[in-house]
């Protein structure tokens, strides 16, 4: 399909040194957003929710996958940073009457001033103690959501969340919003797709493949790790920011360690260093639940298992096994 | 419209449902199966079970079978919102569930704008203060509830400082909001307010926390599993003082699970398989047998739930959605009309509940009703 | 011909053991120096003391009188100072034409440039240059896992002199390479040394390859200089000739 | 004062439980640099696989006990190290850690689904009586806990120092390339260490379910606690796991005494930020250079 493109075609068409020349990852997220724009046809409100549910959850995997899958560090507190993301555009448009857009920018400002204030001092010792850190973190901000009740409404939540309106048309119904997302979905992966093929996204690969090589050739690790962390995390606020006006309710449950955790197995299972592997991940951690109805609660399991087999055989994810395939088809000489 | 006819009878024909729709009607129960609600979620799933199975057998309702579907909301109130928008874009006659307050919030108002009735678990004083005319409780309220118990701080145990242990969910919290303002009330001064967290395992600390506030009493408002801890613990550092709490602390899961620590405990039940009404207690029975434990008050409430549906849809005669909420508000079931109600319950016009609850206190590892309380208007 | 860099009295300890023992040495612009001794000598963690991966515990380190000790390797770097590993070091994942953008584009523009600007940041031609320079000119698009050993080795060299350092730490350049490659290796490097003037320091233990490359050898023995001078010197030192060469 | 030394007691016995659950967190790290987030779920599952066994075989409580924890050693010791630790770390430790946060999740839910999702009480093997120490009750529960806690870091000190076996156990965690070339059985070591990991998961199972009741969630909050003494103890020490579990211990006890109780988690979170940026090692941690 399309991952083929992010490493092989892509990395050998650079050739031409065409700073804008097209790739099949980008034909891929442009065929998509339009299939998108017009799925929810004949779908109901259920399957449109779905579906703005699964970019919304593809937007804050994206940004774990830059993180995780580009710049190699472990975050736990993804769905915290989509909390804090969610509950300031809440507060902001719902309190204070302030216009969806300037809410959804001071999200995403604020997510990446928090990633930085957090990833320097762990990153100052070393990579896995981010780990450590975020876990705290993440722990920290569900206690506070959950405490500061005259803010967040704490444990009940906050309800009546406003949903934006684009130049003067509302976007109130399931529909209308459903476009919207699937605009901003774009526009963000869009710019990521950008970062990667830009010499920062070379800087953030050298980085996980050898970090000491790379600060050997003058690559300022510290500073990459810092921003692939802070950016990362800054999508995580974007999703927040989206999640807020698409459930029109939040509370702190969506936003725990767990949910962290999750985010961190969707990454993998779609294939981490794939630029379109979150889409692949988010849909099978949020539309497997769907499709395995008939089994129940077991879906957690059977997400799980997946997740493990692939680990096993086939690290580089559903995204890695169809470069395996294409490469397999092609007959040239693939995987890894 | 046509695609989605066809998926759907693709969809009944692989699950290998026979797609009569004719001469059914549907119900969908929209509740906690995994996450941090499924004890609770599965009681009132299972109880829901039950009363279809029951009704199906004696000839369903108006004659049609109930064709029931539930969906898992992982406990989260996203998922529970738009559980609820599916059930309704799926035909739902009326919406059962969910059971935990929060995701209530989130979802009632879907209900609401349907103008489809929704019976749902929660307990939380805020649930019916939103004048939403289209949902109902299968239980008393918190409001309802918490007066009963400083009363009974007041007069029986006669305590004059109470300590306050809860647990800091929408559950625990709605309960301690609503108690102390009744407290207050009632003059009783509360000497230390212990919040608690959900899955806590160590209870120690605050057992000797409340031993050295030194209160009269101690109202404990937790989920089953941590009640039973604290018990325990509260037991091993001495406590001796009573225990008061509110129908979970008197439950039959709460007795197992805490041994001799439970016995002396006492309080308010509302609903409760042990109350000395047949009917509760052969429910307690056929759902033991079913599904190999007891029942807690969740059962119970998802039970009466469905039965809740069957009587407005017979008086009414007629299966119009909307109309089962008009029809209920207001009306009060006897068990003699319908005996699946099992106990006389009057549905007041904000769908809270009013009916008799109960006094007990627990002996030898068994929960004994002391006294019966009145309906708050009788 | 100015000194490049001076490393004064250096010491590290690992725990108990003392790993480098006050070692100072000179570098002149221009020369190749060989620096040379037994297995565990201390002279790949000279190196990192130097490269600032690890922290001399005592002693300085100064580039062009500047003093760089415990500098961070990116910014080391940045000053002109390159390496090459004992160990390979490619980014088998990226082309051989992608390993060398990246071992030049830190080296020029902002960190918005990199971000706004052309995805090779202009480096393209260079990058084919020096790859042509290094005899790889078949395997620009090739993925840097896929080479020879050989190869790789020359990539590694290749990307140490990308961004036209004034100073080059090669940690045994000849390990592992088959005799054709080294004698393709040693022309490149003296053709680099003649052409761009750039200066080497050179740990090895091919000790034809360290007296036929070197003007000047630097002998360590237990953590501590034994011998300094011409390759013909230190090669006619008996303390050298009994510590290493003996035997 | 009394008081305080109540809270103290307690936390001392709770500290007991989360050293107890810490000391697999760095036996695995030691060996394969991996944090095992499943943890928690390993302290969860042998109570509810005996328990299992119990309702399943309708066996008596000795024979589940032994089916239990043979079925768990087996499957997570051996099987675990087999199954998910060997055909991933040639890939690095990061899908090795990912892996364990999916079989956390696949433990955690199979016990729910398997057995029940209620919590059940587990038999005691010790007796419940309550003794008192300097005014303050302890239950015969926790001192066995405490004992047992002191009891296994001890032995694990002396095995690792004082035995063969041990010392080559040491080796292989130190530099496994050189331990290689000392002939010592590499694969083998690191087996062992796995399988004394399910073990003592065993022990601390036993002795914490009666107390905590068996629940499939019960691994969320003790795989938590014990994290976090782990990392406050220092990572690569066995010993850390005992420093830190009794420091966690006390003070998530002094913090429900003395601090607002809705923020009481986070004060043992605050105290790990602090140690990561005052004592990254952890308290009894030994440094990790950076090394090239």
């Amino acid at each position: 399909m399309t991952a083929p493109a992010t490493h092989g075609a892509a990395t050998e068409r650079r050739g031409l040194a065409l700073p804008s020349s097209i790739d099949g990852t980008l034909v891929t997220l442009v065929l998509g957003a339009a299939i998108l724009w017009f799925a929810p046809a004949g779908m109901g409100r259920y399957g449109t929710y779905v579906l703005s549910l699964w970019l919304v959850m593809s937007i804050a995997v994206m940004g774990l996958n830059l993180t995780l899958g580009y710049a190699g560090l472990k975050s736990l507190a993804q769905a915290a940073f989509m909390g804090l993301g969610a509950y300031a555009t809440a507060l902001l448009t719902s309190k204070l009457g302030l216009n969806w857009y300037a809410a959804f920018a001071i999200s995403g400002l604020l997510t990446f001033a928090v990633g930085l204030v957090l990833g320097f001092p762990a990153l100052r010792v070393q990579a896995h103690y981010l780990a450590f850190v975020t876990l705290a973190f993440s722990t920290l901000i569900w206690l506070i959501l959950r405490n500061e009740q005259w803010l967040t409404g704490g444990v009940f939540g906050l309800s009546n969340i406003p949903r934006p309106s684009f130049l003067s048309v509302k976007l109130d119904g399931a529909l209308e919003f459903h476009r919207f997302v699937v605009v901003v979905t774009f526009i963000l992966a869009a710019a990521l797709w950008w970062m990667i093929r830009s010499p920062w996204g070379r800087a953030f690969m050298a980085l996980r493949e050898n970090p000491v090589r790379a600060a050997s050739l003058g690559v300022d690790t510290r500073m990459y790790t810092l921003l692939a962390f802070a950016i990362g995390s800054a999508y995580a606020g974007f999703a927040g920011a989206l999640y807020a006006p698409l459930v029109e309710f939040i509370d702190p449950s969506p936003f725990s360690l767990s949910q962290s955790f999750f985010l961190l197995l969707m990454v993998v299972a779609g294939g981490s260093g794939y630029l379109l592997g979150p889409f692949i991940g988010a849909l099978l951690g949020v539309v497997l639940p769907e499709w395995l109805r008939v089994v129940g609660s077991l879906y957690l399991i059977v997400f799980a298992t997946i997740v493990m087999l692939l680990l096993i055989a086939c690290p580089q994810g559903v995204s890695g096994l169809i470069e395996r395939g294409w490469a397999k088809l092609t007959g040239k000489a693939g995987g890894r | 419209m046509k695609m989605q006819w066809i998926l759907a009878t693709a969809l009944s024909a692989a699950l290998g449902l026979p797609a009569l729709a004719q001469d059914k009607v549907k119900l969908v129960d929209v509740v906690e199966l995994s996450g941090a609600g499924a004890t609770a979620g599965t009681n009132w799933k299972n109880g829901i079970d039950l009363a279809v199975a029951d009704i199906n057998a004696k000839g369903g309702i108006l004659g049609k079978q109930i064709e029931i579907t539930h969906y898992d909301t992982q406990t989260n109130p996203g998922n529970t919102r738009a559980a609820v928008q599916r059930a309704i874009d799926e035909g739902t006659y009326a919406v059962l569930g969910p059971v935990f307050s929060g995701p209530i919030g989130a979802s009632m108002q879907i209900a609401q704008r349907a103008e489809i009735a929704q019976f749902v678990g929660g307990e939380a004083a805020n649930l019916t203060m939103q004048g939403n005319k289209y949902l109902f409780r299968t239980s008393l309220s918190q409001t309802a509830a918490m007066p009963k118990i400083a009363a009974y701080l007041k007069n029986t145990v006669k305590a004059g400082s109470v300590a306050v242990v809860w647990v800091n969910n929408d559950f625990g919290k709605g309960g301690r909001d609503a108690i102390l303002p009744e407290l207050e009330k009632a003059g009783i001064k509360v000497a230390v307010d212990v919040a608690t967290e959900q899955g806590q395992a160590d209870f120690a600390a605050d057992a000797i926390k409340v031993k050295n506030s030194n209160a009269d009493a101690i109202f404990v408002y937790l989920n089953e599993e941590e009640s039973a801890r604290f018990l325990r613990a509260a037991k091993q550092q001495g406590v001796t003082k009573p225990m008061v709490g509110e129908t979970t602390l008197l439950g039959s899961k709460v007795i197992e699970l805490a041994g001799e620590a439970a016995n002396g405990v006492k309080g308010h039940v509302g609903l409760s398989i042990d109350a000395p009404i047949p009917a509760f207690q052969e429910f307690g029975k056929k759902f033991q047998a079913k599904y190999n434990y007891v029942s807690d008050h969740n059962g119970l409430k998802g039970y009466m739930a469905v039965y809740m549906i069957k009587w407005a849809t017979e008086k009414q005669k007629t299966f119009d959605k909307k109309g089962v909420a008009d029809t209920l508000r207001g009306a009060t079931i006897k068990p003699s009309d319908e005996p699946g109600i099992m106990i006389e319950t009057t549905i007041e016009q904000n769908g809270d509940l009013d009916r008799e609850s109960f006094l007990a206190e627990v002996k030898d590892g068994k929960q004994v009703i002391t006294a019966t309380l009145p309906k708050i208007k009788p | 011909m100015g000194q490049v860099l001076e490393v004064s009295n250096i010491h590290k300890a690992f725990g108990g053991i003392k790993a480098v023992n006050g070692v100072s040495f000179a570098v002149q612009e221009g020369e190749i120096l060989g620096i040379i001794g037994p297995n565990g000598c201390g002279k790949s963690t000279l190196f990192n003391c130097i490269l600032g991966q690890l922290e001399p515990s005592e002693g300085s380190v100064k580039l062009d009188g500047r003093d760089v000790t415990g500098m961070r390797p990116s910014d080391l770097n940045r000053l002109g100072v390159s390496r090459t590993f004992q160990l390979l070091q490619v980014f088998p994942e990226l082309s051989v034409r992608e390993n060398l953008i990246l071992a030049g584009q830190e080296h020029e523009g902002t960190m918005l440039s990199r971000f706004f600007g052309r995805r090779d940041a202009g480096l393209s031609e260079k990058a084919d240059t020096m790859i042509g320079f290094f005899k790889l000119g078949h395997l620009v698009d090739a993925k840097a896992g896929g080479l020879s050993y050989g190869q790789q080795k020359l990539l590694d060299a290749a990307m140490a002199f990308m961004a036209g350092p004034r100073l080059v730490l090669l940690d045994e350049p000849a390990g592992g390479v088959n005799l054709t490659m080294l004698g393709d290796l040693k022309e490149r490097l003296r053709a680099i040394n003649a052409e761009q003037g750039a200066t080497f320091v050179v740990i090895e233990h091919n000790m034809d390859f360290v007296m036929s490359l070197c003007t000047r050898v630097v002998v360590l023995a237990e953590g501590k200089v034994l011998a300094e001078g011409t390759p013909a010197e230190v090669r006619a030192n008996p303390q050298v000739v009994e510590a290493y060469l003996g035997h | 004062m009394a008081e305080f030394i109540a809270y103290l007691i307690a936390g001392i016995a709770t500290g007991a439980i989360y050293a107890l659950a810490a000391i697999g967190f760095t036996l695995v790290w030691q060996t394969s640099q991996t944090i095992n987030f499943a943890q928690g779920e390993f302290v969860m599952l042998p109570a509810v696989l005996v328990l299992l066994a119990i309702k399943l075989f309708g066996a008596p409580i000795w024979l589940g006990a032994l089916i239990g924890i043979a079925a768990f050693i087996l499957i997570f010791g051996a099987g675990f190290k087999l199954a998910v630790v060997d055909p991933m770390i040639k890939h690095g430790v990061l899908p090795l850690a990912i892996a364990t946060m999916a079989l956390s999740i696949i433990m955690k839910e199979g016990a729910k689904d398997a057995f029940s999702a209620e919590a059940q009480n587990f038999p005691s093997f010790v007796p419940t009586q309550t003794i008192s120490v300097f005014g303050a009750s302890i239950s015969l529960q926790h001192l066995a806990i405490i004992i047992v806690a002191f009891a296994v870091i001890g032995l694990l000190q002396w095995f690792v120092g004082g035995t063969r076996l041990g010392r080559q156990m040491q080796a292989t965690a130190q530099n496994p390339t050189v331990a290689r070339i000392l002939g010592i059985p590499v694969e083998r070591m690191v087996l062992l260490t796995f399988v004394i990991n399910a073990a003592l998961a065993v022990v601390a199972s036993a002795l914490i379910s009666p107390i905590y009741l068996a629940k499939f969630s019960n691994g969320e909050v003790i795989g938590l606690f014990a994290f976090i003494a782990a990392i406050v103890g220092g990572f690569n020490q066995v010993r850390g796991a005992l420093v830190g579990g009794l420091v966690v211990g006390i003070v998530d006890s002094m913090a429900a005494a003395y601090i607002s109780t809705s923020y009481r988690l986070a004060v043992p979170l605050v105290l790990l930020v602090v140690i990561i940026l005052l004592k990254p090692e952890g308290l009894m941690g030994r440094k990790e250079e950076r090394r090239v």
